[in-house]
């Protein structure tokens, strides 16, 4: 065990899968000499040389295109997006070759698309965006999104080994912010959900970055005991872990820092409706980010990103019901 | 002028590297793609071809020339009017008259429609309808080839209408700055869909090739042996380390775009123009001057596609409690395998040397 | 009133409003002399000539591009997807460009995309899809999905004077099978729900097609009073119509053609969870398509695609509830 | 081959076009790009500009000249290195550094972040990141000139980099097909963000525009009135029914792509080489020789900054209670509106026939 920041944690395990499969090179924008506009691949290029670390042209339907073709022939490519946002430019590739390919022919297409996302630090519109929501809508790509350094280094190599495309929603805003302790060595997360805090009287159900928001929110909310429980995966949907939640506690808040609309955060309240209706004990409480472009000024982006005392508010809320 | 038209003795070279069964295959695989479409469109008339009908009547030697070019080793994406390709590489007719029709024994199993299919173990890669997407896993495959040393190399085809599209500079770009082992074959059969070449450039598209670092070139697309000569130049220079090609072949669209279109849009001069120059007309000639008897190939072809319409009739339709199986794969990813090349050269070494 | 086919009221609604605006000008692949490729603009060539039917080149991203900019200097393009599935490759202009264009500099972006959409007649994996959760996802974007000749000439009218973004969804599976009577003239429908059958057990709310299977499937389903709301607008949503029907109805199947996950219908199901739990007196079901790519050979597509017989049971089990 | 470097002579006429008071105010724009920089990246350090921060410190002279030869009705996309078309366009200093530290007196009031502003009273379109987007709005713009038939171009910026992606190709195809009266000005400032040309493209891609049918120049960036001159040769040419223009203007990217990067990976011999070719240095000397009291000007725009600077400062942030408002317009759709084009030739009859 070492302690790494979640960004670390990311170089970490990209690192140690390179190192065990040379059959994994990287591909991105200013991935090379530069390590990256995060500096996830810091140092890779001297370590794996150019055959391994390639700086692409400026192209994202590019990037996600050739990765499928580099797949198909026998590479493991992790191709990085310089921000989550730019994968709008790649879309068709990713949604159209790469997810339907498998089901089409039998053709089996292992690439990791890496998506720094989220905002939280002045981003503005177009470097804020949490995209997964379009991608669990688009059959054929799994979709992950780790919220600590452990569970970073762990679904990125299971979505390096898995043999099917995979988005890997890495949150800029917990880079730097959040450490923590990583196993040594290559290990792989299973794509399912996590306790990352038992209750019984409420569960608040999360992924990503909002796992933390929704910790800080219920520290010791007076005196109820809330679970929290750290998706992980929103492709597959461990429904199971959802349900279980549910039965034990009977009211849920379901948060996610995505625009509210046809986000990961509806498709679990829809589910809960639907699967554990007779276990609520109160309405589905959603709480995420309005239908809004991210805005740039701090006191506007804070006032739509979901914050811990709106979070704190909604399960005070609905534990009085 | 990035554009060069073959000379005859560029031509020759090559075609002294075919032999009389070359030439005779040649003619099996383009008749097979014309009879095999010819049947699969009775078929649709016949309500037995579900969705829509796409063919590539006229065209057969721009798929059939270039796949013969192909190494086993090579990796194709083919494209809708190329279903010759799919003949070389060696996908049994019944499957894919069965493809046609929806069959479980079909390609895709009924999974994907008509033309949208690519047998994975003979190293084809099934096209996606959004066009040309197919260029940019073709040069990925190259991509891989190059990173790993290895003197293969990727081939796709597109549509003059497809370059309109940003995947084709995004595919030409890439090609071009790494020097990838790829060719692309332009098919420029004059319309896209409805749109003629006017709405679609101001500039005939291979002329792209220079600005892109690589060379161009344009040869008759109804000239099976032109097709596969260019091709091979173009195989040799990539495996060679010499970097991509675009190859466009000029030719028509004899057919609607699919079963429903009319054509009323295109001149009926110009179909009569290239009506005359039917690319397995002109190559039965040929081969008939060279005496092989091409009239005992169309006899074999028939037949053996009427027995394949037999087994794909016969072939059950897909079972719909396993539809939702294989949106993931669950085992282990399989690459690519190698595809059927029937070129002699690829046997006799004193011939494939010329070419590998 | 005339009768229509719902493709021959798309085309008049069309015809009308570029009458009546000259501002009004149609692009896409082979709108002219072919006149689309299911003869939506048939004719309209030589009416109003080439500057106002264009034939474009093969390219979405131009499309949707080039519409901007001829949207924000006086025009109001209607652009044709000649599927749309084909939307994928102009995504990025769609949602980054014109979505996010009017909050980030209040500069208006009035177009319209059209988008035939929809399976039931094997197009197979990519051109059955039903992309309208993706633009849901996406702020700025308003989404229409008409069920009826009268709709779906008003509300496309309503489209292209609406000052923002449409996107129109015409669902291909409608243009012939579906006749009705349509006002003459051009009018405009409002972006609200409409009650397309009143019932008082349980409602289906729907959209598009869908509308269509809904009636069926419910047709004097074992004496029991269905109601049916066919939302016609999904951005903005008529929250107000759908909480409305299940205070009254108590029960309720949310039913769409797209795939399940991050559908339409799951933002339904979570507005409903949320908001009208206390009206329920069962689990918010839902039908919709299971999240696979929609394949081809007859007997694989209808057994993904909801059917009138999966809708009557839902009901069925629903109301035995 | 496409390009060509304007001589002397070509560059003369144009120059003959400008008066004194031009060039003072081309002068005077560059300067106000820079010291407006300058101060904002200053406001950065001390913390007053959230987010990254973005100049075009050095490449003055290509969005100054450019947007000088632009007529009040013509349109505009401005990218990321382009501040100083902001400045000529008319957007209030003050508003510019408002709108780097998110405050309500912004451009965009505190929506967007730093360079992705437009203010369409003055007929520009706010960049959005994805790369190069705006030159599909900009094609779109001038095909709408074109189908009204009325006598405008619209412009755009974009760097090499930005080549690479699909939409340069769809932009650059739609305005030779449809031959659109729009300027199309490529920055090359030899690098993309870290990335070098080298691994962006094998050929300058200026050389593109030949295969879609016009012509592409090569000027220097670093040359205010080159810049000028290249664009209003071209502007002439679009309003003339003559079709695109695409204009590569040679400069070298000063500073990091952004504050937070240190530029390890530039040699530093090539800023050495670029740093004695200053636009704004060479220009001052150019005007001092001509009697232009460039000092003078140095100091206006100095006061100028200032003050802006300090009205900036006291601009308020914007109100959270209406952070929800304007996803959508309301009301009716109002188009971009006209700017200001400081240029004599507007304004006098005879310099501005040769323009118009
Ligand atoms: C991205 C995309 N847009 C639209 C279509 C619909 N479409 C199918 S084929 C076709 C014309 C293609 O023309 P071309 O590339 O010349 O190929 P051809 O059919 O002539 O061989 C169009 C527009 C498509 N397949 N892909
Ligand atoms: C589609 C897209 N992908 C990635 C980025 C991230 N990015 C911002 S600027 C930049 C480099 C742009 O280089 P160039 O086009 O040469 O413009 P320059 O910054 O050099 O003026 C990159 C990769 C982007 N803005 N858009
Ligand atoms: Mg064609
Ligand atoms: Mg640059």
């Amino acid at each position: 065990m070492t302690v790494l920041t979640y960004l670390g944690a990311i170089s970490d395990g990209l690192r140690e899968e390179m190192r065990r499969d040379e059959r994994v090179l990287v591909m991105g924008e200013d991935v090379g000499a530069f390590g990256g506009a995060f500096k996830v691949t810091d140092g890779f290029l001297d370590e794996f040389g150019p055959r391994r670390v390639m700086d692409t042209p400026l192209a994202e339907s590019g990037i996600v295109g050739t990765a499928v073709g580099a797949s198909v022939v026998g590479l493991r490519p992790v191709c990085e997006m310089q921000f989550s946002d730019f994968v709008a430019c790649g879309f068709d590739q990713l949604v159209n070759v790469a997810g339907k390919m498998h089901y089409r022919q039998r053709l089996a297409v292992p690439i990791t698309i890496r998506l720094p996302s989220g905002g939280g630090f002045s981003g503005g519109p177009f470097h804020s965006q949490n995209p997964e929501a379009w991608f669990m809508h688009a059959p054929g790509l799994k979709v992950v999104a780790p919220s600590t350094p452990e569970d970073a280094k762990g679904l990125l190599i299971g979505a390096i080994r898995d043999p099917n495309p995979v988005c890997f929603l890495e949150h800029k805003h917990l880079y730097r912010r959040v450490k923590g302790e990583v196993p040594e060595g290559a290990y792989a997360t299973p794509f399912t959900a996590r306790v990352a805090r038992e209750g019984e009287d409420l569960v608040v159900i999360a992924y990503g970055a909002m796992v933390h928001t929704a910790l800080e929110a219920t520290e010791g909310l007076e005196g109820a005991s809330v679970e929290v429980l750290d998706l992980r995966s929103l492709v597959p949907l461990d429904e199971e872990a959802i349900l279980a939640a549910v039965r034990k506690c009977s009211k849920v808040v379901v948060l996610d820092e995505a625009n509210r609309t046809c986000a990961a955060g509806a498709e679990v309240a829809a589910l809960i409706a639907e699967r554990a209706w007779e276990d609520l004990d109160g309405p589905v409480v959603r709480v995420a980010t309005p239908d809004v472009p991210i805005p740039f000024s701090p006191p506007l982006e804070s006032a739509v990103l979901p914050s811990v005392e709106r979070v704190r508010e909604a399960c005070r809320d609905l534990l009085a019901y | 002028m990035a554009t060069t038209t073959p000379r005859p003795e560029d031509v020759l070279p090559g075609s002294a590297l075919l032999s009389d069964d070359d030439r005779a295959e040649l003619l099996r695989c383009m008749l097979l793609m014309r009879i095999l479409e010819e049947r699969a469109m009775t078929l649709y008339r016949q309500g037995k071809v579900p969705g829509s009908f796409y063919d590539g009547f006229g065209q057969e030697a721009v798929s059939v020339g270039a796949a013969f070019a192909m190494a086993p080793e090579d990796r194709l994406c083919i494209l809708h009017r190329d279903l010759g390709a799919h003949v070389v590489r060696g996908v049994a007719p019944a499957r894919i008259l069965a493809q046609y029709m929806g069959r479980s024994g079909g390609v895709t199993g009924g999974r994907d429609a008509n033309v949208h299919f690519g047998d994975a173990s003979l190293g084809c890669v099934g096209m996606i309808s959004m066009l040309p997407d197919m260029m940019l896993v073709a040069a990925g495959m190259a991509m891989a080839f190059k990173l790993r040393g290895e003197a293969r190399c990727a081939l796709t085809w597109f549509g003059e209408g497809s370059t309109s599209r940003g995947d084709f500079h995004e595919a030409m770009n890439w090609a071009g700055v790494q020097r990838l082992p790829v060719i692309f074959v332009l098919e420029n059969n004059q319309y896209a869909y409805s749109t003629p070449t006017s709405a679609q450039f101001a500039v005939d598209p291979v002329e792209h090739a220079a600005a892109y670092g690589f060379e161009g070139v344009t040869v008759d697309g109804n000239d099976v042996e032109a097709v596969w000569d260019a091709t091979r130049h173009a195989r040799e220079k990539a495996v060679a380390g010499g970097g991509p090609t675009l190859i466009e072949a000029m030719t028509m669209r004899m057919h609607g775009h699919a079963a429903h279109d009319d054509m009323r849009y295109v001149p009926p001069e110009l179909l009569e123009h290239w009506r005359g120059r039917d690319p397995i007309d002109l190559y039965t000639t040929r081969l008939t001057e060279l005496g092989i008897d091409a009239e005992a190939l169309r006899e074999e072809v028939t037949a053996t596609v009427d027995a394949a319409a037999a087994d794909a009739l016969a072939s059950p339709m897909p079972d719909p409690a396993r539809v939702r199986d294989g949106v993931f794969c669950e085992g282990e990813a399989v690459p690519l395998g190698d595809g059927r090349a029937p070129w002699s050269g690829w046997r006799d070494p004193d011939r494939s040397a010329a070419a590998r």
